[in-house]
């Protein structure tokens, strides 16, 4: 089993026009920037970009915006300070937005993976949100329903990955990236090091059985 | 309006005075913006563990300089340290954390407040503005003490804790109680108690400056 | 912030009557063999038990058993060889036997650590384990709606802890344990060492939230 | 019922006859009894990734006698050891892999497959025998590919291939393929089509023994 992809340009190759994809990282963190410049490269347009934020500056998912390739951004913070060509692009009409609480996305990507098909919150009960959305009480308590998220594609970035697609992070650089590696039929890796021997089986965070391609970036943000 | 002068403690002071009511041994999460500011006026002598919804239990103080690492930052995007005996996880785990009502307390901040508990902090009415959740939706919900930490008054003067909130809702009869640069405030079934006027002010001036009423 | 607790009577000391507990382990593995006897020691009696299966030979679970203290059994497989006393027990009609599959028990323990009020899972669809449950079709696939499993114990097996209570496991030790701490009210954790310094924050596999005590021992099954 | 002698495979023989079904690079889960065998039989060549849903990806060989870990067990409770590039996980994170569709192929005992692709290999009708399911449910719903692996017949002569089954279902329609002494056969949207029969074995036997319909 040889998981391992040459390089970033190899790594995303696969993108189609229109597919959705998923982005780990949260501010400017486990945010898998090789791969993204690799995807501008690329050229794949009409993307649903899903992600916690919607770029900053002029690196990342910013970068996408700015070049026109996202038609949607799914997400639950597009205004982190600096995410000027999100706004731009909003404002113009030219990106559709749904703004998902933050723990809802995260577990409406992980239901998608685990293969549910749905599940009962609390969080946005009552509220704007909530509106269309299917709800109930439950022992006086209320619930919204929401959808498992899934995506064709997910980018990430893990410290140390080994040919098998095993993978672990650096601190607060998980965040996202293990759930969208499991809730993407094809989940794409940018690792820091692309160890040769398999990595310790205690410290794996997310198995390889959630990886497709894994390809060694050196950089560190 | 009348223009009142009133004593306001500035941000630090409100921090303190919230961190005042943090209990030893307490898991909280700080919001974006002033509830930041609560972990530097922490007690002595109390341990209070900080969460942070992008995958940390545990936030230590802000690194020395030159030593921050990119890759390690609280939720508002802030390089932070590991304090001893912390634990980095992935976001389904962090939010299990705060929806399944394991985090004691989170510290917010807010555009409104209502009588009823009714929290408005993620959305005005100005439908050209992206609107942006963030984690506040998923703690209110999931936290069973939500202290909101803000200015009395909006900068037009316009009162902040009203009878129902104008703007679009985080979350349902959620807050605790409401720290304000003027006043301290319990929400309870009736509407907002006065805990205590910060010192100097009095409770004529402070509820002619609030839109609900204020119990006493 | 001390969960260190000083020996395992003390541990188990609030379990009370009637008490829903969760005990993690699969098989052998994972097992609170120590919790489970100084439980047994306790006296608390009337239990709802909830663990993967219903104990084997005379140690575990099914010293419980035996003993009479378990009122229910919430299991996925009560039927490993030599679950002698829970069948006696069952056959006799002196406990109650809920089964639910073992992806779903996990799912169901996980959405009442997780703050969920339930999931649509499409395991067990059209089977008798699905009846009297509200089910529903999405896009062609049958669901059945699960309900959230919470506990007011949770009897945890752990190798290596510290006093905040982060915990990590041995191989395949981990089995239902971290759900399990998640879901219980009071999670009490036997670990094979108590660690003096703080578990390195990237090995930990259940953070110190989820646990209310934690108590030093040694012997490894 | 007419007594046949036929040719009937060995568990060893059955199990590697399943083995040669099973492409390089596969994550494949293998059932209690029967299908453990598989995993000693894979062609050379080929890698094959094991999953045990207590919580390991990688299932490596049996140990060494006096080198067994007490805690690295597989689903049927054996002693096991980890096979380069394994992982650990807990079972939340397990169930996910098999429920959500990551694992490419299940190899399952069954008392009863039915030509519409029923699969029984829970429960019997003895309602004084208690029951247990483990994984079996969360299998069939989430792997694409089931394997079943059985004795043609049960020990009395009765057929275990019927139109519809009698026992409590496992899943409806998700067997793919029944893989038994005597013959192999895929499941269709007409029916049981067979692949192959044991050598030796005619067609007209195997049919004498099979309560549905065997389309060629």
């Amino acid at each position: 089993m040889d998981k391992s992809v040459d390089d970033l340009a190899h790594a995303v190759a696969p993108v189609t026009d229109g597919a959705s994809v998923m982005i780990g990282g949260f501010g400017s963190s486990g945010i898998p920037f090789g791969l993204i410049d690799a995807l501008l490269e690329q050229g794949a347009t009409g993307l649903t970009v899903i992600s916690n934020n919607a770029g900053a500056g002029e690196t990342g998912i910013a970068k996408l915006l700015k070049a026109g390739r996202v038609a949607k951004v799914i997400c639950s913070y597009p205004r982190t300070p600096g995410s000027i060509w999100f706004e731009q692009r909003f404002k113009a009409g030219e990106v559709e937005l749904e703004v998902v609480p933050q723990g809802t996305l995260a577990e409406r990507i992980r239901a998608a993976g685990a293969g549910l098909g749905g599940f009962l919150t609390p969080t946005g009960y009552g509220t704007r949100l909530a509106e269309g959305k299917e709800t109930r009480v439950i022992d006086g308590r209320g619930y919204v329903l929401e959808a498992p998220l899934p995506a064709d594609f997910a980018l990430i970035r893990a410290d140390r990955g080994d040919k098998w697609g095993n993978l672990n992070f650096h601190a607060t650089a998980r965040n996202f990236n293990p759930v969208m590696a499991m809730a993407a039929t094809h989940a794409i890796v940018e690792v820091r090091e692309l160890s040769d021997a398999p990595l310790d089986p205690e410290t794996v965070v997310t198995p390889g059985i959630f990886v497709q391609g894994v390809v060694e970036y050196g950089v560190r943000p | 309006m009348t223009v009142v002068t009133m004593n306001a403690l500035d941000d630090a002071q409100l921090a303190a005075r919230v961190a005042q009511d943090i209990p030893d041994g307490s898991y909280v999460n700080l919001g974006i913006g002033k509830p930041t500011h609560v972990s530097g006026y922490v007690p002595d002598g109390r341990e209070v563990i900080y969460h942070s919804e992008n995958g940390i239990l545990g936030v230590g103080p802000t690194p020395a300089p030159g030593t921050e690492d990119p890759e390690l930052i609280d939720a508002s995007k802030r390089y932070v340290t590991a304090a001893p005996g912390a634990a980095y996880f992935e976001h389904s785990d962090s939010f299990a954390m705060m929806r399944g009502g394991h985090i004691d307390i989170a510290v917010l901040g807010a555009y409104q407040v209502a009588e009823n508990g009714d929290l408005a902090n993620w959305a005005t009415l100005d439908e050209t503005y992206p609107p942006a959740v963030g984690g506040a939706m998923d703690l209110v919900v999931g936290v069973p003490t939500i202290f909101v930490m803000m200015r009395h008054v909006n900068r037009d003067g316009s009162p902040k804790l009203l009878k129902r909130c104008t703007y679009p809702l985080t979350g349902l009869g959620v807050v605790s109680r409401v720290y304000t640069d003027l006043a301290v405030l319990d929400v309870t079934p009736e509407g907002f108690r006065l805990v205590e006027l910060t010192p100097g002010n009095s409770l004529d001036a402070v509820q002619a400056v609030t839109e609900a009423r204020i119990l006493t």
